[in-house]
């Protein structure tokens, strides 16, 4: 070897400020589009939209939809799709429902059984893609037509005709394990501050807000656990491996198979952690719960800067293109546009957004 | 000769209706570096893919240490020890060089929950180890995908080295890199195979065949030429049979014999 | 006076759209300030959060529609606690009182169907198909269910996509491989209905009644050039404009009606037909 | 340069079997899908599936389909999606409804400028994709959003508060150009066909089946010139480089700019051909007109074998994936199965007609 | 000396915070080889990507044929006359042969709306110039990704060859070559530089550049050693230049100065 030690700094590196090294990391890609939508309502909204309660209340789709985003980003950087997953959502709401309603499970096993359900099913679509190596949007597509199909007719077996099964929130009402998957968290503490006036009240004198939505407390720490698993483990590592490029992951010795198989169990057991606690909160499920957010966790995905090729991209990424699409599409409500143009005002909001993140990453970081 | 590690036996190889190797026999042993060499598509990579658990082989028979044996996985392959450096360096473009230098094999620091990776010291065996190549990285966790040919063929080198336990397969390792590399990588494979791992080595190179090689096997179009032993054979008469035994161009300036 | 509609169904569906036009008008002709919001899709959990979102802006008034009462009952109840004014329309005439709205304008979904099926019976029906585009819309659903009970004869429900060709090609299809079906129901005039009287064009069947819910100006052509026997209206331009009118007066005077109104059901038959063509067109009816 | 001259034939060849040239083809993958398909139906359906009015049945709403799939799968080929298309028919039928009706522009004029219309806002999609560098589905999702509320807007700005837009059929009777893009094309010699009692008639004497609807002549002519274009033009071969590797292909001197653009301006002009043959023929438009057919387009492009990351696939193989679709949707309604499992059935018969496919492909070629 | 065709002054290119070139002046005359050497990581590959369109340059300036010039897209400096072979040789693994060697500049037959691939001219092209080569492929429409990485190399070279026209880039051309197929390339450079075509020849093989090569220069991190001409400088030196002054490793074999 040669003796040299050469001094660490190269002379063929430039000085390079925090704001470009931050920029650089596509966790922080996204939160451009955040800064731009927030500055946006604040000039349009009403002020309600950014008061405790209004916050809660656009934090909390936001929250739903991406804990499916940030499964939905984790699979894509592992270089595969689900579009089953708002399909899922319908049915592991059925089965959940089932489980409660009819057998009348109390949540500490109707909560693993459902999850486990979901996991199978996801190891199937894992498996068969694994096995035909046909590409997996078209083998989820399947799943998402079957699900949905099959939620439908377990619906209507297991409540006699109906497409909706009611009755799920008296059936878990004070189970233990409810707080942890309805409701509010810090009740004691909101109505505390609520008495003090730190918060506003109703006439009534109940607390505006009665406390932080579970769903977003589960949703910032899904985020922050994917983040660490995906930049802190050897697993994360293998997800960025096998979506960059299946077959050099595979010659270097990454178990792509497990890997995959694992990615579409995680997806199938966020959609039914979605299914669980909008089913308990809304007391009631049906056949139409969830449709379409295998695509809007996908978009979710992409906004927080996933490549559709995999191998690129971040779960914070994604937590902020949730919070994204949850701002604007609940924030139309609180400004005086007419709902006609909601979609016009969506898709422009959200081009906007990302255009912005884009501009802003390529000014810092220098890129031609 | 001490017992080989991996002996392959009347290896054959079809991708659909080409075929690709057509009965090929070749063994490794310990502390030799065994050279395969021949013309370009004579299917050299295709038998050391068979080898290191890529593909398997549509006929004939693997021992690896006297047992017979086939690999479901690179994966096996490499647990039972053998560490390869492909001919496309199996390398992902948008991941850093140190992720990619310990892909599938990553440090990790903790217990239980709190398992994670240890990336200060995977940086710091990633820059030592490029160091020892003779490559200086700017920084650790620069995409390989920016790195110059050289230096991306270098982190594949240096990781099968640092991970490489029983055989060190390497095809056409030098190929992009400039001679200070090649000479780091050459007293490299000196060096390991000093201390007992049987090395397949591939290159188009008479003279690095010549420096570090034992043994010498010409394939030519998916068969074995023949097989010789480090002094019974000339460069030159190495270099005809790794053409085909083919006459070569005519240059004006003349490469004095060996290419 | 703030006025917030929140629906079910969403501004580009053709029933639907009538309703915003009622609000609308109705805004124009109190003054009120009045929004319209709905979900992107069937979404009760989407729905519920769009309730809430009203119930922070603090409105004089607040309309909904109540398809599915457990999911959206909390939300209108916050909205009953925070001292809103609630008015619930279209569907959910039968929760409304017991979560708090003061009164429900509208029909109830299964109650028109079954009068369809009802009409249906009467006119000869043996056995009909229930062309439901969107499987799973709990409202969508009842329509069908109620038309099963008042036709008292085999009814097929017939899931489809939301494409006006895809539809005609499944009617034609369930008409031409069972000849016995003699009576077909569309959940939306212009989506299900029109494509249904060419179906049943197409494969020569005079004798198939065709009669759709909703209205739509090509469906009522049909119905008065007596292709098609009726289409079923709940005049929700009227679920739209009154319970506006009402909330404004009530934020003005404190007035309030003190019983429900039943939007509907009416049967537009071939001699009504050709009056309501135009308004029709016009997003009125 | 060596002096041999080696016989052609190599010796490391293995000879092959027609069968498995022929299957080699991606142009035919997806024929033994089709093959399946129709031995299901065949075996479960009402045999008035595959009379020739039951086969004009469901060809229509598969040729309207396939003409979008065709066109996805080239711009898919080419490494990008239009998930605006959908939307594009609601939008392009407005434009056209507007042409026709409001203004009483003549046919001649009307589409074309319909088509002009639609082919500028491909181009700008085009254009932002490759301004900004986003992904295409990003963008092209804010096209779904935007245009879809323009629909809605327009429509309702054109009607005076409806939305639907009718009498396109009244505004267009007589137009020469009107029996290209309506009705049944042969209808003289079905006619005749059916007065010597060749194909069936109604009592009236008039043919079941009064002739081909023209979008399946759309459909069989798009999908043989976009097969030429891709198989036997330059244009074809810069298409595929653009979507196997765009900066080799950039690098090689192939305009990958003037590629794109052009694909992003094709899908739009499919979407507003299919928008003026279904527009004309239900002589109504409305703003619901063509939902989620991007994705159907999508479907069928990846049944057809194509590749989501670009690069391969065949106008052909779309042609047989819309046939695929469309007569799976259809064909349910002629079994006795329950019309609850509509969706399941779907969903399993698309995943075991591509299943099918790459058994046999497999097989047939020997690939591991 | 001939009025240069390309000459580049102090060009710079700046990768975000990474300096890949920091000034460097070059200039080819036609009927020259002149080739451009040094160590791994150095800017070679870099300097000709902005030389033939792919990159532009942060700093510099480019006169073609004595006029400045900046070409904005490779189309654009292949129509002015530069051929390139990319290092990554910019191939599409998923196309024929055939389409791949014709990319961007496909013959046609017919015309007006049946103008259409020449198909089978292509083929024919194809075959004939990969043979020329020293490749005899076993049909024109494999797949590139099916091809030995020879293989493949030879047919970025062939292609650039056969449209070449006044400047022949050849970004490392024989690094995965055999023997056989070497000798060729390096006669057909000879060739074409008979011809007035002026080359620039990337390699790390002294011996092959000295084979060829008429000029040298030499980068060092981004930066020129210096230019010498044939016969001015020997092996050692220019191989002691490469190594960027830097000792070689000891190998027991011994390669006999140069590698
Ligand atoms: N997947 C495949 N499908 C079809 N043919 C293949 C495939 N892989 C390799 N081949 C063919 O098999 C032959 C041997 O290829 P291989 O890569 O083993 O050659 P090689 O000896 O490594 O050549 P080089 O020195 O150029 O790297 C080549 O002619 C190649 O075209
Ligand atoms: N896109 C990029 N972003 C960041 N750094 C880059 C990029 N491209 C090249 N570099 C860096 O610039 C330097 C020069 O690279 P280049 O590919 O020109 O080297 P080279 O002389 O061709 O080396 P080799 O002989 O190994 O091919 C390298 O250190 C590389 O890491
Ligand atoms: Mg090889
Ligand atoms: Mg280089």
């Amino acid at each position: 070897m040669s003796a040299e030690n050469l001094s660490q700094q190269d002379e063929r590196i430039r000085a390079e400020s925090l704001a470009t090294k931050l920029m650089k990391k596509p966790e922080l890609g996204a939160i451009g589009g955040v800064v731009l939508v927030t500055l946006f309502f604040l000039a349009t909204a009403d002020s309600a939209m950014f008061t405790l309660s209004g916050i809660m209340n656009f934090m909390t789709p936001a929250a739903q939809l991406g804990i499916l985003g940030i499964a939905a980003a984790m699979l894509m950087i592992g270089g595969e799709f689900d579009l089953s997953i708002g399909s899922m959502v319908a049915f592991a709401g059925m089965v959940f429902g089932v489980f409660t309603v009819n057998l009348g499970l109390p949540l500490i096993f109707a909560i693993p059984l459902t999850m486990a359900f979901a996991a199978l099913i996801g190891a199937l679509n894992g498996a068969i893609v694994l096995r035909t190596g046909l590409p997996s949007f078209i083998v989820t597509l399947a799943g998402l037509f079957i699900l949905r199909g099959a939620s439908l007719v377990g619906l209507k077996l297991f409540t006699g005709g109906s497409t909706q099964l009611r009755g799920v929130r008296d059936a878990v009402e004070g189970d233990f394990l409810a707080p942890l998957f309805s409701g509010d968290a810090f009740t004691g503490l909101f109505g505390w501050l609520a008495s003090i006036g730190v918060i506003d009240s109703f006439k009534s004198g109940a607390p505006k807000v009665p406390g932080i939505p579970v769903e977003i407390l589960w949703f910032v720490v899904i985020a922050l656990v994917a983040t660490y698993i995906l930049v802190r483990t050897p697993v994360g590592n293998w997800v960025f491996a096998t979506g960059g490029d299946t077959n050099a992951a595979k010659n270097s010795g990454v178990p792509v198979r497990g890997v995959k198989i694992s990615l579409f169990m995680l997806t199938a057991c966020a959609a039914s952690l979605v299914a669980i606690i909008t089913v308990i909160d809304a007391g009631s499920t049906d056949a139409r719960r969830g449709f379409m957010k295998e695509f809007e966790a996908i978009i979710t995905a992409v906004i927080g800067g996933c490549l559709l090729t995999g191998g690129y991209g971040s779960a914070i990424g994604a937590f902020f293109g949730a919070i994204i699409f949850g701002m604007v599409t609940i924030g139309l409500t609180y400004t005086d546009f007419d709902q006609d143009w909601f979609q016009i005002f969506l898709g422009g909001m959200l081009l906007l957004a990302v255009v912005f993140n884009n501009v802003i990453r390529k000014r810092v970081t220098g890129e031609r | 000769m001490t017992r080989p590690i991996i002996h392959m036996e009347s290896i054959k190889k079809h991708f659909g209706n080409v075929i690709a190797l057509n009965g090929v026999t070749f063994d490794v042993t310990p502390g030799e570096c065994h050279c395969l060499l021949g013309d370009n598509g004579a299917g050299k990579s295709t038998f050391i893919k068979t080898m290191s658990g890529v593909h398997k082989p549509t006929a004939g028979e693997i021992f690896f240490e006297g047992k017979p044996l086939s690999f479901d996985s690179p994966r096996e392959a490499m647990e039972a020890g053998i560490a390869t450096v492909f001919q496309d360096l199996a390398m992902i473009p948008l991941m850093s060089v140190t992720r990619n230098f310990f892909m599938g094999r990553e440090p990790t620091k903790g217990r239980g929950l709190t398992k994670r990776l240890d990336i200060d010291r995977a940086n710091e065996i990633t820059m030592e180890e490029m160091r020892k190549m003779g490559i200086n990285l700017r920084a650790p966790d620069q995409a390989v995908g920016t790195l110059s040919g050289g230096e991306r063929q270098t982190v594949a080198i240096a990781r099968a080295v640092y991970f490489g336990a029983k055989v060190l397969i390497l095809d056409e390792p030098t190929s992009a890199l400039g001679v200070r590399q090649t000479s780091n990588v050459l007293s490299t494979i000196a060096r390991v195979r000093e201390q007992g791992v049987g090395v397949v080595f591939i290159s188009h190179n008479v003279r690095h065949a010549m420096a570090v090689g034992d043994r010498f096997t010409v394939l030519n179009r998916g068969q074995t030429l023949g097989t010789a032993v480090k002094g019974e054979i000339t460069s030159a008469e190495l270099q005809d049979l790794m053409a085909g035994g083919q006459e070569l161009a005519q240059l004006e300036g003349s490469l004095g014999g060996t290419i | 006076a703030d006025i917030i509609v929140v629906a079910h169904g969403q501004a580009n569906d053709p029933f639907w759209s009538v309703v915003k036009n009622g609000v609308t008008k109705a805004g124009e002709d109190t003054g009120a300030n009045v929004e319209f919001r709905s979900p992107e899709t069937f979404d009760m959990v989407q729905m519920s959060q769009l309730i809430d979102a009203a119930v922070n802006q603090e409105p004089d008034g607040l309309v909904v529609s109540i398809p599915d009462a457990d999911a959206l009952g909390p939300s209108i109840q916050r909205a009953v606690e925070a001292g809103i004014p609630v008015i619930s329309m279209n569907s959910g005439s039968d929760v409304a009182k017991e979560l708090g709205a003061l009164l429900h304008v509208g029909q109830s979904e299964f109650d028109a169907g079954k009068a369809a099926g009802e009409k249906l019976a009467e006119m000869g029906g043996t056995k009909g198909i229930c062309v439901n585009q969107e499987v799973g819309n709990v409202s969508l659903d009842l329509r069908c269910d109620g038309f099963a009970e008042g036709f008292g004869q085999e009814v097929t429900v017939i899931p489809t996509m939301n494409d006006p060709t895809e539809v005609q090609s499944k009617v034609r299809a369930a008409l031409e491989s069972d000849p016995d079906v003699d009576t077909v129901l569309g959940l939306g005039a212009s989506l299900v209905g029109e494509p249904a009287v060419e179906a049943v064009k197409a494969v020569g069947r005079e004798d198939v009644l065709v009669a759709s819910f909703d209205l739509s100006a090509g469906f009522l052509q049909s119905v008065a050039d007596g292709d098609a026997a009726f289409a079923i209206d709940q005049q929700q331009f009227l679920q739209g404009y009154l319970p506006v009118v009402f909330l404004a007066l009530n934020a003005e005077y404190g007035l309030v009606p003190g019983g429900d109104v039943p939007s509907g059901p009416n049967l537009v038959t071939q001699e009504a037909a050709a009056q309501v063509i135009d308004l029709s067109a016009q997003g009125i009816r």
